[in-house]
């Protein structure tokens, strides 16, 4: 963590509406999204020996977020180790084990840090399955604690997924919930495609309540699938991390007007669902796509050109876009002046409603 | 805490400082220590987010901060260097804007400060001061940059490569490492190959200098001569100043899950405050008299930075958009008049 | 340059088709995009004491493209110098400079070298002037030979503009024509502001006649202008760089079907000039983009999101994106079959014409 | 050309090697100069775009590869290192087919060589030496990495992130920079801060050991023991091989405009060819015989690789979408439709 974020804090809830506290309040036996990865990653590391886990102060400390919390202890420092500070030598390193047959989880301790890994993720990780004609194995899964909305210091606030989604021969996933985030990042980690694994930080502390059955008996969606999280059929809201629940609380206030907003959670950015998105849209006639990124070349325009290409005929009104605006991540008081509000997606909404 | 022995690199002996200059360092160190004691004391009440201590860190800070010319010379700090900003003469209540979370650069002015933006990237400013030397040596200018930096960030490939370019390019720039033996969880031995960061200089034909970092004459006098070399030409010097931190990473942070409390209360004896308290004293260099208009002042002096930063008004929303670029840029116009309408 | 790709190398040919190749083959009294752009520098550092060229090999040996040819000669080895192989620390270089009152133009040698140097580009270049609140000046110009289409090694095809207009702070700049590109890269050193300036490699050896008067006497546009490089009523072709000559070449061969399209060369490619684009779509009411960058998240969405925005309702089709598909640049043989073709470019143009 | 006086890093002296070593890796190098050769030609015949010829290397890849066990090692390499790759038993059809542009990381099978794809990032690959060399102790193997790059890649953060991972991690690895005195039109002088890459290993503490990169045995000898030591659990090895880059950077490049051809004709009596067999003869290990019979030998394998590789065919359009995912990809499916619609 750079230099004073982490896990836990008090601002973590700053940026959270109050609909979206009500929601986090839940009775006991329940886990976070952050219990949920941890067990992810649990699992995966006993049930097979070739999965790894290593990165910044992911050992001994357990993560910045305690995402890793007791892996070392309970797998050992063989396969649960920290590294010196050092973004693009661990991917590289992720690049030579993966090359020698095993299955790294390494860790990028904030989203603005993976920047200086961008060379090795994009000319390395990404490629060297085509460049080897398929011989070299990448089953990389790179985890990014990832988005704004936690007060942080500069750097711990950015969106990496247009960058991510841009390149060739990666993989993109975020989860938006603990149940979701568990199976998505066991896929992610089971498959033999190197993956951007980017968690939504503001919603590590998230809680949602353990299904009979534990965690594996949660619903499992197949890979690639996007999926309604809110049926509608006056508009769609298209979202991915952080933003499905600023969406889904925008969709309970324009509910009380009696505007029913479906809501689609994207989970896997790249390759995207594109089909049932547009399916959504051409349904509601109508779609919003919103993301923390700045708006320019974000991955809205990619969302809004895919519905646009397939159902062009069936949209009343252009796909809209709210985002972040084109500046660099601001601090405290001005990140909730950045980050698409609650009000933001309705006058999207009402702007759509009324083009 | 294990005692490490510095290799190649020549430990640096000091001399002890004139009386007056160490009194007015002293000063210093107390000062920062005390706004720091302040700062944490405004997390805890939830005006600042979170903060980073720079507790041990005074003398390591003060004592190379002062060698510099405040006239000529310009400092580039990664995110722990308030006692090198107080020496320097930044304005504290801007600085400490920072960690209250209202402009990540801080709310100083770093170019009229000589002291360049806090910046949360290890490793990432050092390129920058390679840079800003460079840029005197071409103008003719005698103006020496200083690059602060960690142990933990000594391990990025920009380190390397602002050393490399430092080094073929003859760039008046000093490297202070500050090795506080911590990078967040990881300790030096997990940390740096080899156990030293000075004893890279040697590979880069530079100059490199292992100091007792708590030692405050002994800081000064190796930074003072490093900037002396770097002024007259001789190039970089690496100066890695062995010290400790004395506190968590930062406030957010449980150092109970990686250090041993034993190191902790160990370090008590090394507080650079005690030991140039001591040295002041054992050079008759200050009485009780001095020490205690010091504290009284001092701690006013921190009072009044405490009170100006917790009072500081937050930052108008049109400030996200003002700094952007220097040119019209109407995309930028066209998303601020969205924030009027739906944000504001 | 790595290993083997360099200035004038027969195979930069080889990509073109034959329409294009007809236009290279012009009179003498012509010059060259790189000989322009070496004039440009030239004349940039004459104007400005304070501008300096540095990066890999653009000294003594005048750059792998000799674009700084004769420029150490002329102006000194102090403000045209070689720097070691070192992308990340040729840009932080640049941050420190231009923090201390220089006006630096560096060179990233190939586009796929500028992945290294993305942190300092992204978190430091792009941010400095905001992170000091305007008092850090950071007048950068960062040149890249760019794009593909010279049957060069792996990592010299890389398509930039996506990654780079996302990132808030930086302006980025692609000039498609030889007199262009002389005002579009003076223009870029001398506004204050970061840009990433994106040279078509494929284009360097293009020749155009020198107007009278000279290169300065060749129209200039304001900073942030689009141009409509051929006037059109069917549709609009919108493209940068290397593909304008081939939305040219495309616009010829549906002209003899008495299709006229309208060809817009963007130039500036954040900010962009939606607002005129938009217009010309909605005039024409069918818009083809065209990039060689791969498809997801390429700038393509960002301009079809733009243009959609602004006149969904003149719109008769979707826009339509012609671009290099989501595979990781190739070799020889493969390239002209990676890169957009004048075939699909008419095959979209078709599809949007027969909506 | 300037002698260099290699700083700290101990010469590394050579034993000589055995004859009948020292016989096959001679061939090997001459082999290496005749594919070389032919692949000059090939360029000029417009059969490859472009060339980069290792002419004057010979002794620094075959000597070093050579003391590589080619069942339990794996070497990664930048661009470079054609005889690395024909010690390895790599096909070298398959490995020049890169250069005809067939495929970027050549045709032959990277993971059944023990060579990892060729890789056109200076500095790129040496991090992914140290993951697998890693991954060979974390398995409780007795595997090395062997990581090649020059004298310009040591500019590079990632090298330095790559060494000290190493160090830190005790990583079972070689990193062998081939020095050949030139990055480009970039001389040592104004790449290499300090003159020396091998007196960087001290400050990772790692062993670091210069050789004459042109004296095969010298070469050999050093990395044998370097390997020793990495197998048994002694951690990396930096060795830095002092060679020359007889020709141009590439056969698009054009030296006169960056060196003295005077420097280029002093070379030749350096010439690790001709010297590897002035050293047979002394030792009265090869005879007129071996010489004719090798050079008859080795010209025709060198000419079946030139046949093969002219006559190698195109890789089929679909190959531009077969090899980036392992799991299916519908955007993939989809857009491979459109190439088979509108390209193919
Ligand atoms: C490039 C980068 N990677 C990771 C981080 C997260 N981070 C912040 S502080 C820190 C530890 C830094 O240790 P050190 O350099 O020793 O400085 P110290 O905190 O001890 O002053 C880490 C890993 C960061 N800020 N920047
Ligand atoms: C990261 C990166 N930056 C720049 C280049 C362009 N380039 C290719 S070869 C070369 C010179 C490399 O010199 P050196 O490492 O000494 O290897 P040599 O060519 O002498 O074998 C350069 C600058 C590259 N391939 N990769
Ligand atoms: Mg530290
Ligand atoms: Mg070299």
């Amino acid at each position: 963590m750079s230099p004073t974020a982490t896990a836990g804090t008090a601002a973590a809830a700053t940026a959270a509406t109050a609909a979206e506290r009500g929601r986090a309040a839940a009775p006991p036996a329940h886990l976070t999204m952050r219990d949920a990865l941890n067990r992810a990653l649990d699992t995966a590391l006993a049930e097979d020996p070739a999965t790894l886990v290593f990165g910044e102060d992911v050992g001994r400390l357990g993560g910045v977020f305690r995402v890793t919390d007791g892996l070392q202890r309970r797998h050992g420092a063989d396969r649960v180790f920290d590294t010196p500070i050092a973004e693009s030598g661990i991917v590289g390193l992720a690049v030579g084990l993966a090359m020698n047959g095993w299955r790294p989880v390494p860790e990028i301790q904030f989203d603005g840090f993976a920047y200086p890994a961008v060379d090795q993720i994009v000319n390395q990780m990404a490629r060297m399955h085509y460049r080897s004609r398929g011989t070299a194995p990448m089953p990389i899964t790179l985890r990014v604690p990832s988005f704004g909305g936690i007060q942080a210091p500069e750097h711990h606030g950015e969106s990496l997924e247009a960058l991510f989604a841009h390149v060739p021969g990666l993989r993109v996933a975020a989860p938006a919930d603990p149940l979701d985030a568990y199976h998505l990042l066991l896929q992610s980690i089971r498959g033999d495609d190197p993956v951007v694994f980017l968690e939504p930080k503001s919603r590590y502390w998230d809680r949602a309540p353990l299904p009979e059955g534990g965690l594996a008996a949660a619903p499992e969606l197949p890979v690639g699938a996007s999926r309604v999280v809110r049926p509608g059929r006056h508009a769609t809201l298209v979202a991915w991390g952080a933003m499905v629940r600023r969406c889904l609380a925008a969709a309970d206030l324009a509910a009380e007007d009696g505007v029913e907003l479906e809501v689609v959670d994207l989970r896997w950015l790249k390759p995207l669902d594109a089909d049932a998105v547009a399916a959504s849209a051409a349904r509601t006639r109508r779609a919003v796509v919103v993301h923390e990124a700045p708006l320019t070349a974000g991955l809205g325009g990619e969302v809004a050109a895919l519905v646009t290409e397939r159902a062009f005929r069936d949209l009343a009104a252009p796909v809209q876009r709210v985002t972040g605006f084109d500046v660099p991540y601001p601090a405290g008081p001005l990140e909730p002046q950045y980050l698409p509000t609650v009000d933001r997606i309705l006058f999207a909404v009402q702007r759509t409603l009324e083009y | 805490m294990p005692t490490r022995e510095p290799p190649d690199p020549r430990p640096h002996r000091a001399r002890p400082l004139p009386p007056d200059l160490a009194r007015r360092l002293y000063r210093l160190m107390l000062t920062a220590r005390m706004i720091d004691t302040e700062a944490v004391a405004l997390q805890r009440q939830g005006v600042f987010p979170a903060y980073v201590s720079l507790r041990g860190q005074e003398a390591a800070q003060v004592g190379s901060a002062a060698a510099m010319d405040p006239e000529r010379d310009f400092a580039f700090p990664t995110y722990r260097e308030l006692a090198v900003a107080l020496t320097l003469g930044v304005d504290m209540v801007g600085y400490l804007a920072s960690h209250r979370a209202l402009w990540h650069g801080g709310l100083y002015d770093p170019m009229a400060s000589r002291f360049a933006p806090i910046n949360a990237v290890v490793g990432g400013p050092v390129p920058h001061a390679v840079g800003w030397a460079l840029g005197e040596r071409l103008a003719g200018r005698t103006g020496v940059a200083v690059s602060y930096f960690g142990d933990g960030a000594s391990s990025e490939g920009d380190v390397h490569e602002a050393m490399n370019l430092a080094g073929v390019l003859t760039a008046p720039v000093v490297f202070v490492c500050q090795n506080n033996r911590w990078a967040l969880s990881v300790p030096n031995e997990r940390q740096i190959a080899g156990g030293s960061v000075a004893a890279r200089a040697a590979g880069y034909g530079m100059a490199g200098v292992t100091v007792d970092g708590d030692d405050l004459a002994a800081v000064h006098d190796a930074t003072r001569a490093a900037l002396e070399r770097a002024r007259s030409g001789g190039g970089p010097t690496l100066i890695e100043a062995l010290t400790y931190r004395a506190g968590p990473h930062s406030t957010s942070d449980d150092t109970s899950r990686y250090r041993d409390p034993a190191e902790e209360r160990a370090w008590a004896d090394r507080d650079p405050l005690v030991r140039t308290r001591a040295a002041l004293e054992a050079a008759g260099a200050a009485d009780a008299a001095f020490f205690a208009a010091a504290e009284a002042e001092c701690r006013a002096e921190a009072e009044r930075i405490r009170d100006g930063v917790s009072a500081a008004p937050e930052p108008p929303g049109t400030d996200l958009f003002d700094h952007v670029f220097r040119e019209p840029a109407p995309h930028l116009a066209a998303q601020r008049r969205v924030w009027e309408e739906e944000v504001r």
